[in-house]
């Protein structure tokens, strides 16, 4: 049972899939040195050729990766910081993700957009901090965002044989999380995970907050029991499995670490109460609205989603029911 | 270097000339929802530069498309079944006059976004040539696209990684109503210059000119070049859209237009024909649209049900917004 | 008692404030001939200066705009088509929505992003019928959609007088509604407003659907009595407005022309149900989840929200409340 | 056209480079978090252009941005307060290095996205121009930016409406580790002439050169020009990024490494400075630069009960984040 990093994970989802499949390509900013320690060595082992450096030039690659999957080959884009995503956000949504429709379906567009560190990375500021994964739900495209080395392997590898975009985010905050793992295999989309079992609540923590949900859960565990509940995948989303999940604990808390207004803690409270009764109102622990990441530490810690405001709000939950 | 065939090339610009013609009588009619952004006067462009490609080629075309899909060989009964949104359409009725598409022969699609086919073509001619292809790939675009950014990054990602497209520029003097001269600082052909782009300048209302630059920049790609550039030198004899039908906007002076419109491309090459050719071709093409216009109204229209059929290529399927 | 169309609206809106502010000016494409019907007739009142046509460099001249915005004048920017906004994510959400707090207070960017016709204009497809409001009140940016002329007026006014950035969506479905205005007003940001009282369920409706809102309550209203909510502003959002309403009607339902995931009417039915206690589960009437326009006129429509899913989901709420 | 000062321009020049040494120490001792992107071996670009701006004048710089605001005269306490998120910062501990502003003199900021400066520095010089100021602007930006598309349509809107923005190049030979040629076709100056601005390359390991190309695109500035480019080679002598002082990335042979070195501007123009001068500015420039680290780490931290202060300029309150 190998000891294995998330990042490691992403490294050998990637190396697994090139060595599978030849359509595969990645391309992306240094790359080939590997600057986000997770591309490392793929150059060496599989070319420059299929391990391409690019430009900066993001708009332009993103719509060459689309081109080049409408020829039938199958990109990896590795983006820097998350707000790249905001650069190309028209070559995905408005490009990629329309032509099927479009077109009648007389194409596919299986790229996979990686981002390595998304999220808060302690004093990288307000332009480098971003969270935006709501926004691809909202326009519809694949996104997931795994919490452990094991989904992170699974979900990529699946992203990376899916015949339509898949937004990949890996936080940050989990990119050092290290697992034991006894197999590496694909994980399907849509399917969430539960991590952790109980009755009284259910927490929907997403990414690299499972962790700390878990963390929270154990501390809690004398006075409540705690369910935790990893969606793995933000779209689709597994909707069955977290109605089965609050209709045993009657009660919902979301931890979710983007922005308040239209995010996903809002998606998955809505879709739950369009279908379960709860016992008390549901709550979310998120970013504030319009969330800028500040420099100081102390203050980008303040912004991001916390254990105590977590806590706390497990705790007005069972009194709001009691 | 492809051969010169009058004949052809003639059959192609009447054809699509007389589409056009007829799309708009369409979009009058009320039988074509949502207008559509007139080729006429451009037919030389893409019938010109069409003739110098061969089968393994690709192409994406404009908001203004019609006319590279036709040039390329679709069908035409298809292609106005689409603009009619009718499921015989070559988009099944999806895709409508900005969207017309048909993979089977190269046609990656006519483009509603300004400047964003250029990448899209590149990263297309890269994948086939990899994959064994002899592909060349061809982005046209107009005068207003040269001042998108992501056309001008598209310039640089071929240009270094030496993908052979040929970036066509329609310069028809206007992006709407903004003459090119308020928009473009420096030049079209400067543009590629910047990116080690080699570029001509050719009269876009002669067919047979524009064929000749383009299968002498085919032939050079073919032959390992990078890519090229092309401003064909054009004019818009109708509105930017047909909307504009109803509403006039002044931006054009009627001297202009006049003089526009008397360099026209299909009289041009017509010439080239001897009268019995011509009038051959004409009735041909006559009988080619009276045919698509009964094929494109007689075909059904999509069944509401499967509107969002074709949303994802992976056959996820997406939650209805009913309550 | 002048007869006003939501367009003349709009145009009398950017008349008074460029007549009312020399900081303010126009900036887009075809703005000088007003190739949207909006902006005709204001650069020969006002000068090809301050009412300005730019190539088709979208993201130059929004940035172009941040800058201007930054020295002092106040900027307003006409988008031709919705889904231009995807185009300039980054220069509005990464640049011009941050600056005030990276910056430490050192200066504000009052620009007006105005798109008139947002949503579908029946035929335009794919690329040109988006309807994305959602993605601003995700990320924080002030985000209003009118409709009503006065609204339109008075929003677009207040937009431009605002400190911050504003989004103006001037939904294609509204642009043709005339009404008789007796004066002309800024409107409050952030104030919803009820256009139709009633006992039994709220319906919020957002922008153009309002009228369809409208007309639906009074099909019903022998059998049901439906309170129309229209919140105006999407971000910031009177949730108290909305409380109030909803805490005397027990029932709610969204009807949203945004893409159901993440979308406004999600962000709605969690803002309510952390504070109300309905007598049914809430509803909402949107677009689908990532939903792309289809060309096809039946087509087109099928994907908008429209009255009779409106009307099933107003009777399966009292349904389920009985 | 400004006067030469050698003793000003060395001061400038070595004052950055004290600073960014010290600050990489404050980086290794953690009391600067996230680290940055040192500007050593470029001090010659920020000095020699910034002693050609007067009081009216706009900058923006980049993610490598210390030198750019210290150049321009921004309190080196306050700077290093900044990077050390101190509430006494420049930026009150909110932007941190990649964003140090100080719009008081004209200082619009840092920016953490490459290519971004350009079209903000053009709309800002545009604005005060109509406000009845003579500014002209400086967009500082390195040789990866020139593929970034946004920046290639500000050029275009700088050279259209004649907008006076001195756009300077650093180029430094490497995106990241990303070589210029690997990266850029055709030219860094023919990305300007492909919009008729007039481009100069200079030397930027002198600051001297720099400052005299600089004032030279100034005062034709003012005189009414439009836009100039200045490409300024130089050479990086530190990591990209500090995290590479953790992770080697291996991109620089060693021997190019040294012989970058060897062109040093801080040595280049203090050995144009007497000995007792040069002498008395070190001393100088050590006697602030200690003043800074103890005004810095003595400055408070601020309070995590206002991190959302300042984020709406209008006063607008974000609903917060808790249950
Ligand atoms: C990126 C983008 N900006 C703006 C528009 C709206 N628009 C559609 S066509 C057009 C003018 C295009 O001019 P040009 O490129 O010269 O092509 P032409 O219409 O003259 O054939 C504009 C502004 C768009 N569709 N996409
Ligand atoms: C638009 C954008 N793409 C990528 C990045 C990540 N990144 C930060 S600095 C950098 C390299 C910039 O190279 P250059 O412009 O030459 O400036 P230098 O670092 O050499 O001073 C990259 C890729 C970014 N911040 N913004
Ligand atoms: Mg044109
Ligand atoms: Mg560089």
């Amino acid at each position: 049972m190998p000891r294995l990093s998330y990042r490691r994970a992403l490294t050998r989802a990637l190396a697994d899939e090139l060595a599978r499949d030849d359509a595969v390509f990645l391309l992306g900013e240094d790359v080939q040195v590997g600057a986000s320690m997770v591309t490392t060595g793929l150059a060496k082992r599989f070319g420059a050729e299929r391990v391409r450096d690019t430009p900066l030039s993001e708009q332009a690659f993103t719509s060459f990766a689309t081109g080049a999957a409408l020829a039938g080959l199958r990109p990896v884009i590795e983006f820097q910081i998350p707000s790249l995503l905001f650069l190309v956000f028209e070559q995905i949504v408005n490009h990629a993700h329309k032509f099927p429709l479009m077109t009648g379906g007389q194409c596919s567009v299986p790229v996979t957009y990686l981002v390595p560190g998304s999220g808060s990375r302690t004093g990288w500021a307000g332009q480098h901090s971003d969270h935006p994964y709501s926004l691809f739900a909202h326009v519809g495209v694949v996104t997931v965002v795994p919490a452990t080395p094991a989904d992170a392997y699974g979900l990529l590898v699946t992203a990376i044989r899916h015949d339509d975009p898949v937004v990949v985010f890996a936080p940050a905050g989990a990119m050092d999380v290290r697992d034991d793992i006894d197999d590496l295999v694909p994980v399907p989309l849509g399917r969430g995970r539960i991590h952790r079992f109980g009755d009284d609540v259910t927490v929907v923590a997403i990414g690299h907050l499972v962790h700390d949900a878990l963390a929270v859960a154990e501390e809690l565990a004398d006075q409540v029991s705690v369910e935790v509940f990893d969606p793995r995948t933000l779209y689709p989303f597994d909707i069955d499995g977290l109605s089965e999940s609050v209709a045993r604990t009657g009660r919902l808390v979301v931890f979710d670490d983007g922005n308040r207004s239209c995010g996903m803690a809002a998606e998955i409270i809505t879709s739950v109460v369009e279908r379960v009764r709860l016992l008390a109102p549901p709550r979310r622990v998120t970013r504030p609205d319009g969330a800028v990441l500040p420099f100081a530490p102390a203050l980008d810690r303040a912004v991001q989603p916390g254990r105590d405001q977590l806590t706390t709000a497990i705790h007005l939950t069972m009194k709001d029911s009691s | 270097m492809t051969e010169a065939d009058p004949v052809r090339l003639y059959r192609t610009v009447r054809l699509i000339r007389r589409f056009e013609e007829r799309a708009v009588e369409l979009v009058h009619g009320g039988q074509i929802v949502g207008g559509i952004h007139p080729y006429l006067g451009q037919e030389g462009i893409a019938a010109g530069v069409c003739a110098a490609l061969g089968a393994d080629d690709v192409l994406a075309g404009t908001h203004r498309g019609h006319g590279h899909v036709l040039a390329r060989g679709a069908d035409p009964n298809r292609m106005l079944a689409e603009l009619c949104g009718r499921t015989t359409g070559l988009n099944a009725g999806r895709g409508g006059s900005m969207h017309a598409a048909d993979l089977s022969i190269g046609v990656l699609g006519a483009n509603a976004i300004v400047g964003a086919s250029g990448a899209i073509i590149t990263g297309a001619v890269w994948a086939r040539r990899r994959q064994g292809h002899d592909t060349v790939g061809v982005s046209f675009f107009g005068d207003g696209a040269v001042n998108e950014g992501m056309l001008l990054e598209a310039f640089n990602l071929a240009a270094l990684w030496r993908v052979p497209v040929l970036f066509v520029c329609e310069n028809n003097g206007y992006a709407t109503t903004m003459p090119v001269a308020g928009a473009v600082a420096g030049s079209i052909a400067g543009r590629a210059a910047a990116f080690d782009i080699p570029a001509v300048e050719v009269d876009g209302q002669d067919p047979e000119a524009v064929r000749v630059a383009a299968s002498a920049a085919v032939g050079r790609m073919r032959a390992g070049g990078g890519p090229e550039l092309i401003e064909a030198r054009t004019y818009r004899f109708d509105a930017h859209h047909t909307f504009e039908h109803a509403v006039r906007l002044d931006y054009r002076a009627p001297d202009e237009v006049t003089r526009g419109r008397a360099r026209d491309p299909v009289r041009i090459q017509g010439e080239r024909l001897c009268d019995t050719d011509r009038a051959a071709v004409d009735a041909e093409v006559e009988a080619t649209l009276d045919a698509a216009v009964r094929f494109a109204l007689a075909s059904p229209e999509p069944d509401p049900a499967d509107a969002l059929t074709y949303l994802y290529a992976s056959g996820l399927t997406a939650r209805a917004g009913g309550g």
